[in-house]
């Protein structure tokens, strides 16, 4: 895959060998490619953690934030310049733990960006605390005694919340994987895509062999229209289905703006009118 | 009770929360301006939205006027509660005005039957225009020019609302007859022609319209008091202006979404109180780190915690030069006067926008709140140009320069890329633990402070002699009482030292503090942070220290009576 | 009612007249009552807004903290002191808002606490903007034209997560809101009550009138047992349903803790045992 | 390339994360106090889990030592990245170590065919065995304490891991036969007997032990480093210590979290790193504003934002003298070694509990990772106690008091309630607006600000003539590597004014600065904070800086540099 314009050949690469990480990397660039997208107008948006090095291995634009804040940053990237295709990715303490708010409240206002998770279903890169997907039991060094609290399940989550485009995948599988990927990123509004993923240094229970053993596609007859079957599937967790839960059209944020109502430029395109803010300015002062 | 005619008058008005002091107070302050006379409004009110007990004092003078002061000439009070609260504030000549009905029986005070006009007239609802009737009455103001603003501030006078509330006031105006000015303004004032007329402005609008002359075009803000009226400011112009507004489901989405929209090339505003000021300080240092420019307006009240939501201080100086982890420039504007408030949030975009950094617009509740009249605000003969670059396929968002600023590029302008890391980076913005690159960027960063401290700075002004000895200093809203108070007071040798940067410190407050025999810094706050500030930046600290913490601002009169303890001798 | 010993007489209430909290005020006093507490025993826990000034009118021992912040606060409070009964209670703005985050892992760590959400569809102490349960359209001084997000679903979230107790009731409706704030405290573990309350000053939507129109008890054949169901009710808007939508023992929080494992005091009343330190000292000490 | 035999000897190991750095280091550590050398051993490592390049340095001598140093005598390199990343530590005495077969031929390399020998034994897990058995030998160690410390370490020598450890490491030891003892260490020491051991501990353990000697009875955090390894010793001894250990969803919950544990009576802690600082600041000023004791772990790594997440800096001095919004006192502790580690954390529960304020704990990356030998840990004689008091019907929270402390109550303990409100508040914790309740208020919690600055203060401590002229301040980390490089070099009239409390600046700080004609600070950060807030509060700022800043400590060497650029004269 060396000619992928995506590709960042020679990088550093800071994952450890066998991790599922790299797997998610060859499958975004693919994707990436396989869309055709423009590179000068494709930009990643991460936080902090393994998966949020990803950017940093694509011939992308990227902004690589704060731990936990992806989302509020990608929503306002593409508010600012609707031309830009946005994507924000990160792992599951990032996305679902300290960024949990803004998860709840970027699917309520479905700005046209996809979300990619990376969920390992542990803390990688500190060393192996329990993230809010680590299943009850789960051991670590600091839930010693193993983890007490319900795992998150975040596509029961994204569907209550009526979520645009909701979807499982597992790194293993590559063909589905970029499926799922490539209709994430061409769905208009919000997709999350919750992409199982072993961390072979600190995950010694979802291993590869496990995610294999423990996944399976949605019934070919399932309908992502659904929303109450997409959430029953969501709930179930033996096995941990993947593919498009649930789909919807909705309008998006970015297009409802009333910065947008009369100039659809991009903001840094835009001058300010000063003859208007003259006018604006009497408006004002008249108490 | 009548006093002789004076040359200029302070209203104080008291009431509930929702018995419409807000109406009240425009009304009067435009009928005043009109009639030809400088104003000015500030009000103070409890954090509830029905009941409880406010006020709004309001002058009115031949000059310009814009400080709070305690002296009232003439005082309606609406509530029992305003009564007890607000009577310390009474002189022997100040002029009571009260319905009996409500109030009880008051010694001197002036009958307004105001339960029993605002029935007549239809309701609760027509109680401000009764006031201003009979405040107008009082004032000896000419009744034209009430009718005229009245109905202007009620929409045309064929609608129904406004004929309403013409009546109402004729009503009120005619219960004044027999005390028609007993409180009467001395000169005979000209009105002045609608062309003259001036803005009448309070401080958020001020800060919203200098953004928006600073090139503003993107704001995210969750709610809190007083940071509100800027972002509902902005969402009003959303449409007309073309600005992006977004309420945040808090702070730190806020902050985050205005890097964003600075990293797309957009110029984003967050508007906040201290404690989302302090949600948001892992975003300032993000700032710091990415070199992103950033303008961030604080508007101060009283903490810590929730402390007093709707009241007034100067408590979060260190907070905005010191908040946020690790080491980055940044810049803190601090105005005092509806004009700076102004300037500075435009400038606050130029400066972050040329040196990439945060720029913190620091305000309190009772510059935001306070109304008063100002011929016109500067706009700038050209509108703004965000340094932005279109890059080149080898772009280096970091690319090494004299003065730390590196060309910016956005994503979809020209060939490069545009990489930013919170992680310590390179030149290109790729994740670096290489010793020598970290600190080559520390140093970097920090070169950039300079261009704050010098060529983008907003120098301090000084009033009064060149050749003080005794130098009192100050930031912010105590501008309009110090002012005021050393044009009553004869204090030779005495300058004030306005100082509406108040980091980096510019070189004249250096070169100023250092010819002071005597540093007195005036700050609303308990501990002393702008002396502390400058005692930490040039090691000269204040000999003496007026501050104030009671969740108001200071008065004109207790500046005047700091000043008269001093020995000028 | 004057003889309860929760009421606080003689306190400057600081809400409008006619305002929905009232109504809540009493429930709540009422409920406590009722279940005969020990008001020694009993805290209330408050973020900022006009509903987290409702401990400020009873006779209870109480946190009233930051906006956003009653959950943490209340959750530590119980896992400190088992023996308290914990009620926390805020603003929908507050408790789905600026506070999503801990309402998301308060429900998976499932303490034995109470939490009411006082939802007026507003932000009322900061004077009407849009809160997370504003519904589309919904125009105030600063979403002037209309609120474009999706309106935030806390029932729906809650079974999502599995929550233990999820209610939903309406101060209109005095008896049976009393008999779900009881189900709702006598529960064992995490019991969200979304309680719908008019703001008469800024909400000029959803009115006493609207509400009364809009809302309809949960059918009677509803199982509080079956989680589909549950969701699916907690999906419809029209009419909205009143009630206990979901149930389920879990385990509790704090009652799975190491700390209590072998001593069942509060942590107040436990010295540092200096034996026990010397020898994890020395433990520790061997590199 | 055999040398004299040294007193003392100074080895760094090279290589990869996942290599096993940490298990070598703990092996030898063990291995050379067991012989009765006093050791040091401090790691720099990546942010990442495997590959990469890290080393660790690890000192042996017969006094001592607590400091980072630059010298190698002894290099043993398991990676080909540390050789070009370390060798300018490399002197002309430096013996390196190092397998061929992965690193190519270096010139004067003592060959060690790691990978030759780990296959022999069974797999790379047993190198570290082997490098141990061969360093040992390099370093004219005895055979029988090198395999009792492995053996100890590897569990009973029963166990077949155990086993197949001994023989990897008799493997390593005879393959190190044709440079027995080239890097001897000159006395032929004397063992210790087990009941001499010495607790070996790094930083993370010692505060986590204050933690407990302090009654930490409960924890909420969130990951981060280098704050993590507080968190993790906590969780550990939850069970024993009967500890409520919890891992919060963020940084906010944490400290709300903790802030309720102390409201119910518990004594809480929260560990964290600047950035999760930044996002606890509002929760501090809640603190400030309730009046809740509360110990923070600010654990620092060089930022600002995600910085260089596993290095070591002290840059967040002024965030955790200046975070949060309004006023109200606080402590910052700055323990420099670990017995202050421990006590400073002990201490930190009584100050706060104490004065009911936040007390900051401000370590660093360095002092945390660090890990060398003391005798023992000064344990009190009896548990401390929480101050809180059995509650009276008409109990008030904030009862007036002289020195600002009201008696702290706790729900279901007596017969009061207990009321804490982030509003301003009454004595009874009920909200007001109240101006003059307001004033007294803020008195109240500022007059508790005295209470740290004396009665509960920990004093600085003076190493050097009592008469001095010159003298060098320092807080942390820095503790260790000024005070061997003042054994090292003659500075007359110099002393080292060590402060394990930073804020408030106990008397004896500002009298040291009085008294010094030259005043050189050190610190570990770019802009010089402690020297900033030195003249901040006292007005006597530095004369010299010696700062640093690339993420790395200290060396004892570059102090020594700094000292001799000194005129002494
Ligand atoms: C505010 C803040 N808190 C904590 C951290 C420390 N931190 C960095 S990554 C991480 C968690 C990583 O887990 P996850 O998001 O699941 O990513 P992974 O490494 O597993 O891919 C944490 C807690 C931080 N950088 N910032
Ligand atoms: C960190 C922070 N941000 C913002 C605020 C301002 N604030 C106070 S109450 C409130 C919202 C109130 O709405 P809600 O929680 O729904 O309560 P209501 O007043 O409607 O009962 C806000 C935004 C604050 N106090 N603290
Ligand atoms: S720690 Fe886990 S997630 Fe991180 S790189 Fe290694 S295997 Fe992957
Ligand atoms: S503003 Fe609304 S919620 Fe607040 S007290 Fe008034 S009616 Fe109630
Ligand atoms: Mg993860
Ligand atoms: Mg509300």
């Amino acid at each position: 895959m060396s000619e992928n314009r995506f590709a960042r050949p020679g990088c550093d690469v800071a994952w450890c060998p066998g991790c599922g990480n790299y797997g998610i990397l060859n499958q975004v660039r693919d994707t990436l490619a396989a869309l055709d997208l423009d590179q000068q107008r494709t930009v990643l948006v991460s936080g902090i953690g393994q998966a949020a090095k990803l950017p940093q291995y694509l011939r992308v634009h990227y902004f690589n934030g704060l731990h936990g804040r992806a989302l509020p940053v990608a929503t306002a990237i593409k508010a600012s310049n609707r031309n830009l295709t946005v994507i924000a990715e990160s792992g599951d303490g990032d996305m679902y733990g300290e960024g949990g708010n803004h998860f709840l409240h970027c699917i309520r206002r479905n700005p046209d960006l996809t979300n990619i998770v990376h969920n390992n279903m542990v803390y990688g890169l500190t060393k192996g605390q329990a993230s809010p997907t680590s299943p009850r039991g789960f051991v670590t060094p600091l839930q010693v005694d193993g983890v007490i609290l319900e795992p998150f399940n975040p596509l029961a989550v994204a569907i209550a919340l009526d979520a645009a485009f909701v979807a499982r995948a597992y790194v293993g599988n590559v063909e589905e994987t970029r499926a799922i990927l490539q209709a994430a990123i061409q769905h208009r509004g919000y997709a999350l895509v919750d992409l199982l993923q072993p961390c072979v240094t600190f995950n010694k229970l979802n291993t590869y062999q496990w995610f294999a053993a423990h996944t399976a596609p949605l019934p070919s007859d399932h309908d992502p229209g659904d929303r109450q079957q997409a959430f029953a599937r969501a709930c179930e967790e033996e096995p941990l289905r993947l593919g498009i839960f649930y789909q919807k059209e909705k309008p998006v944020f970015e297009e409802q703006l009333a910065a947008y109502a009369a100039d659809p430029r991009p903001v840094h395109e835009r001058r300010v009118d000063l003859g208007l803010l003259a006018t604006t300015m009497r408006e004002l002062g008249w108490g | 009770m009548a006093t002789p005619p004076r040359s200029e008058v302070a209203l104080l008005f008291g009431g509930e929360a929702g018995q419409g002091l807000q109406t009240l107070q425009t009304l009067m302050l435009r009928l005043l301006s009109q009639a030809g006379w400088h104003v000015f409004a500030a009000s103070e009110f409890m954090s509830r939205i029905r009941g409880g007990s406010n006020s709004v004092t309001l002058r009115a003078a031949p000059h310009p006027v814009n400080a709070w002061c305690e002296k009232v000439d003439l005082c309606l009070i609406l509530d029992p509660a305003a009564l007890p609260r607000l009577q310390g504030r009474f002189g022997t000549e100040t002029v009571v005005v009260g319905d009996p009905r409500s109030l009880g029986e008051v010694a001197g005070m002036i009958p307004l039957p105001l339960q029993e006009l605002s029935k007549a007239a239809g309701g609760v609802l027509f109680a401000n225009a009764i006031a201003c009737g009979f405040l107008a009455r009082l004032l000896g103001l000419d009744r034209e020019l009430l009718n005229a603003t009245v109905a202007s501030y009620f929409g045309d006078s064929a609608n129904a609302q406004s004929a309403a509330n013409l009546a109402a006031t004729r009503h009120g105006w005619e219960a004044a007859a027999p005390h028609a000015g007993c409180c009467a303004l001395l000169l005979p004032s000209q009105p002045r022609a609608a062309a003259e007329r001036p803005l009448l402005l309070d401080g958020s609008a001020a800060v919203a319209l200098g953004a928006l002359a600073g090139g503003c075009n993107f704001i995210a803000s969750y709610p809190m008091s007083p940071s509100t009226g800027v972002l509902i400011h902005l969402a009003r112009q959303a449409r007309t202006h073309g600005v992006v507004v977004e309420q945040a489901e808090d702070e730190i989405a806020a902050i985050n979404m205005a890097l964003g929209s600075w990293y797309a090339g957009g110029r984003a505003l967050v508007s906040t109180s201290g404690g989302g000021f302090d949600l948001m300080t892992e975003g300032l240092s993000l700032c710091g780190a990415i070199e992103s420019p950033l303008v961030i307006h604080l508007a101060q009240r009283p903490g810590p915690a929730t402390g007093l939501p709707t009241r007034s201080e100067q408590g979060d100086l260190e907070l905005a030069r010191y908040g946020g982890h690790g080491e980055f420039p940044r810049a803190i504007l601090a105005p005092g006067t509806l004009e700076d408030a102004f300037l500075c949030a435009a400038h606050a975009f130029a400066m972050a926008d040329a040196s990439q950094s945060p720029v913190i617009l620091l305000t309190d509740q009772f510059l935001l709140d306070s109304v008063y009249d100002i011929p016109d605000l500067p706009l700038a003969d050209r509108p703004p140009e965000t340094q932005i670059v279109v890059t080149a396929a080898d772009y280096q968002r970091y690319a090494p320069s004299v003065n730390g600023v590196s060309p910016r590029g956005i994503p979809g302008l020209g060939a490069g890329l545009v990489c930013v890391d919170s992680d310590e980076h390179d030149a290109q913005g790729c994740i670096t633990e290489d010793f020598a690159v970290r600190t080559a960027m520390v140093d970097k960063r920090l070169a950039k402070g300079e261009l704050l401290r010098f060529d983008l700075a907003l120098p301090p002004r000084l009033y009064g002699p060149a050749d003080f000895t005794s130098l009192i200093v100050g930031f912010g809203s105590t501008y309009g009482c110090v002012r005021e108070a050393l044009a009553r007071v004869d204090a030779p040798h005495t300058a004030f030292l306005y100082c509406p940067q108040v980091y980096p410190l510019p070189a004249e407050v250096v070169d100023a503090l250092l010819q002071a025999q005597i540093v007195i810094v005036i700050e609303n706050n308990a501990t002393g942070q702008f002396a502390r500030l400058l005692r930490a930046e040039t090691g000269r600290g204040a000999d003496r220290q007026w501050l104030k913490y009671n969740g108001l601002p200071f008065s004109v009169e207790e500046v005047v009576a700091h000043l008269q303890e001093e020995d000028w001798s």
